[in-house]
């Protein structure tokens, strides 16, 4: 489960630290107590910046620095693809093995692949993603957020 | 017997089982019992026996999985909770449950009608029981369907009413109108009497109940392991039932709930994996079902449980009913010919279960039961927990005999011998 | 292995068990995880692994005797209730009970502590607890000994007050007396802590709860797997441990009680055998322990904890607590030697159980206790249901390891070897 | 455990029926639901007559019974002793096979023995002596059962 990728975006993790933003939002994973504090700026529908800062696994943090990777400079549904995209992957218990097209999409998360068959850690890898689509959420109002999922 | 109980008809019965082939998965059933008689195990209502592939279950748990659930991180802890949790899908699937969120596992029956009992004392409105409420159950109740109530009615001032019984043995829902008001909050009544053997009409009684807004329980204790379930044909709010009268291990019941209703309802007790997080000074709750299941759960149980529920699904649900609806019209009609021999229930097999309760001249039940026990045959005598039913109708108690999906009409003809014994023996 | 676990002293520890000899009991702990890894299972204090004896007790009584208890006239259910019976007896022999009908099997020791909980709530003078009295616990309680309380004080209107922990992971009792007070009707304490691994002093405590007239309950969770236990002794009112933890099956837990409490106090859970008569309009109540026992109980689970009773009490409960004292000292001393490790609580081994809780640099314990799993070793991570105890130490979680009687030196060196394999793969 | 003696008490039980009398209890076996009415006269410390009615099994009917044949013209330390002896016995378990004393103290309700092998019927035994126990505590005051029970 500790693939190489995890563990770099652990030690080095992409956008770390709290920038101002236009929603902020603060997650709790009351099972193991990981938490983050996420903002999201945004410039119409493109992602300008998500910062953040938390405590948390090895997982928790390396997922919040692949999102931050991920999504930087997106537009929102494509966002949203990528967000729906890792989460089918994570609940897959391990039955997903990511095709060409999802390595494409998903990049340097589609190393999370094996952390979808611990059920206790999946909530960690998902906390950031969770977080964003809440703070998004706020951000652009849930409208916004509901019409880029069923693009 | 893995699969495939042909259905036999050696006896001219139709819908029996193939029992010789599931007499062989339970072990006790080769039991002898004072110098060497078979045991005629016949209280199945108190208590069913185990199939092996249930024990083989708890054996393979405790020796290859065990850990405690929820939060851990180790190989073991993750095969626990996924058996723990699997056990809570196969019973979901077993009541055709609209979510395994809405399947609680308690102890025992005792502990679900407890649950909602005491949830409804502590609960906001619209739910909340206090004075100037009204709680209805019926004369037939199981103890446990009657304590918790009038536990909740002392404390809370509310008023407990009941449906009484008729003659034959089944509810008299002819006042329904002025039994069920708009004062009333929950009705709670049993599916299937563990006395009588009658099987109650749910819909008059939910279609009142849903008219006046309160909400329904039912105890499903001798019908979950007997018949078909379909806690969403029902339209009941919460369901009840128990492991051990179904094949699984002692130490395990159900509680099925309603979602919102178990969202909105207050935690019981409290401690261990029911809680979101906790300070010193407050608690917030984990959401259903594991708001109310506080402290280790019994994981060997549920496991097993889930074994029973797969052993009677690979059966089938149907054609056990079948089979318990052949051998209790056999019995009835075998019994009907013992002398003196008075049924107290419905004497016909439509709308009962496989429990018939009888009384055998001024034979005391106690001298019934005995003499039938030298003989090998086990059955109850007594109250059967639900002493209301016997002051209802005039007697200190009964002789019960119950059956499942391993009786057989030779063992129904053992118990009418039994009785022309015991006849003999106090004449 | 029957009889006689001579002791070993292979590693130079004075007082270990054999434990070659012990863990050929313990089917599971012949187990491989992770391609052939063999198991180190270091997670005794979430649950224990159980001896082929309890299994086998367990197997028999399903095979050979399952009926339900009490009011049966047939022999299966005599049997049955011989046993479970039985069982309480040797639980109560184990804990030095005045008297057998001072045992409560309950489902687990949340539902023991929940039990006290709420029959204060609902007792009589001079044990009522309601608004204008005070509630006292600690710091270091198990969500199991929180939760209930907190909900108490909720519902009644009575102040929850607790001890502080000071930095060595100890009871702060500096100020008992304001603590405890006139007011206080229930001090509800840890015997050991589940997470520190404390031994907490009893006699300071009870002796300032007797002198203001207030009820002492011991959560001995942690502690009657491991050590003597002697209800007498400690001068409680009750105490609650639960079975899962002492090589028993899960499902069962125990509440002793003073057999004047009991008496007095109201019952809680209504129905099946907890009553003495039952009218549709009133019941009154069995004696204890029965009162406090409704609905089929946990029969083969008591069944199976009598006979790990029986297991420990064979072994010694002294020498088992011999063994792990050398087993914590070894830990603590090569724990110590990993660098960046910090022990939360005691660090040396007066007055401590075998757990022992700690932090690895800023490694997250969900790392830490992952990447031991795939080295075959089983710790728990997180806050072990005691999230004050993290809280208070300004961490949100802690590695977890336990010892029991079956654990060895060379577990001990894993670990510590595990450690520094951790560290350098997160380094 | 139905002996030929239990079975000729229970149909032909001695003394049966309410007599006048100096007490008058109430007697129930929660459990089983078996209960007896009982009054005894006394004549001094002489057992003058013990008259009973009630519901239940052969064994508690025919307990009754014997209880009195066996207790009627005697006083009250001599009947004491008996009650002892048979309650000694129906606690047995079975362990205790009466020997020519016993059998000469207690007769008829040596037969009894056999039922102290059922748990679940000793309570049924013993309803109708209880009674007359707590019958005699009512005529007589509790301190001459008390004296008689330390003779
Ligand atoms: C100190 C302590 N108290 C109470 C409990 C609760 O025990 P159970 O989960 O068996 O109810 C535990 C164990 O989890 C414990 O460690
Ligand atoms: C109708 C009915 N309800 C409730 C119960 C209580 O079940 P349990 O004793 O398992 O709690 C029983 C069984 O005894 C029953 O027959």
């Amino acid at each position: 489960m500790y693939q190489e990728v995890i563990l770099d975006h652990y030690k080095n993790p992409h956008g770390h630290g709290l920038r101002a933003g236009d929603a902020e939002v603060h997650h709790v994973n009351p099972t193991c107590g990981d938490e983050i504090t996420l903002r999201v700026r945004y410039d119409g529908e493109r992602i300008a910046d998500v910062s953040y800062e938390g405590q948390g696994c090895s997982i928790s943090q390396a997922s919040a620095s692949v999102l931050n990777e991920l999504l930087v400079d997106r537009e929102l549904p494509e966002a949203l693809e990528i967000q729906r995209t890792f989460l089918e992957l994570m609940q897959s218990r391990g039955q997903i093995t990511p095709d060409d097209a999802m390595e494409e999409l998903l990049q340097d998360a589609v190393a999370f692949a094996g952390v979808s068959k611990y059920p206790a850690r999946v909530k960690c890898a998902l906390l950031s993603w969770m977080a964003w689509k809440d703070a998004t959420a706020q951000a652009l109002g849930d409208e916004a957020t509901a019409r880029g999922e069923q693009s | 017997m893995t699969e495939g109980h042909p259905v036999s008809d050696v006896s001219g019965l139709p819908g029996l089982l193939d029992t010789e082939a599931i007499r062989k998965d339970f072990p006790i059933l080769d039991r002898t019992v004072h110098e060497g008689r078979p045991l005629v195990y016949l209280d199945n209502a108190a208590s069913s026996q185990k199939p092996r592939q249930v024990l083989d279950a708890l054996a393979d748990y405790y020796e290859r999985h065990h850990a405690n659930v929820h939060r851990g991180v180790h190989v073991l802890a993750e095969e626990a909770t996924a058996l723990y949790e699997g056990a809570r899908d196969k019973v979901a699937a077993f009541i055709n449950a609209p979510s395994r969120d809405e399947v609680v596992f308690t102890k025992n029956a005792s502990e679900s009608l407890n649950l909602v009992a005491n949830m409804l004392g502590l609960a906001d409105e619209p739910y909340r029981v206090d004075s100037g409420t009204e709680i209805v159950i019926t004369e037939m109740e199981h103890h446990s369907n009657i304590v918790p109530w009038q536990l909740l009615a002392q404390r809370t001032g509310a008023k407990l009413k009941w449906f009484g019984l008729t003659d034959e043995g089944r509810l008299d829902l002819s006042r329904i109108d002025e039994v069920i008001t708009e004062r009333t909050k929950i009705v709670s009544f049993v599916l299937v009497s563990n006395v009588l053997g009658t099987h109650n009409p749910v819909e008059a009684i939910v279609r009142r109940a849903q008219e006046v807004g309160a909400l329904v329980l039912i105890d499903a204790s001798q019908a979950a392991p007997h018949m078909p379930m379909d806690v969403q044909s029902l339209q009941a709010d919460f369901v009840a039932f128990t492991g051990h009268k179904m094949c699984g291990p002692t130490g395990i019941g159900v509680l099925w709930g309603r979602q919102e209703l178990l969202e909105d309802l207050p935690p019981f007790l409290g401690g261990g994996e029911m809680i979101e997080t906790v300070t010193m000074s407050s608690s917030t709750y984990a959401p259903a079902p594991h708001k109310f299941e506080a402290g280790t759960p019994p994981i060997a149980q549920a496991v097993g449980l889930g074994a029973a529920v797969d052993y009677l699904t690979a059966i089938g649900m149907e054609r056990i009913a079948a089979h318990e609806r052949a051998i209790t019209g056999y019995a009835l009609e075998r019994l009907s010919r013992v002398e003196g021999l008075r049924i107290i229930g419905p004497v016909t097999p439509e709308d009962r279960g496989a429990t018939i309760s009888f009384t055998l001249g001024d034979i005391h039940p106690h001298d019934v039961g005995q003499v039938l026990d030298e003989q090998g045959i086990a059955v109850r005598v007594g109250h059967h927990c639900a002493r209301p039913v016997c002051l209802r109708y005039g007697i200190p108690a009964t002789t019960r005999a119950s059956f499942y999906l391993y009786s057989t009409p030779a063992e129904v003809d053992a118990l009418a011998d039994g009785l022309e014994y015991v006849r003999g023996f106090f004449g």
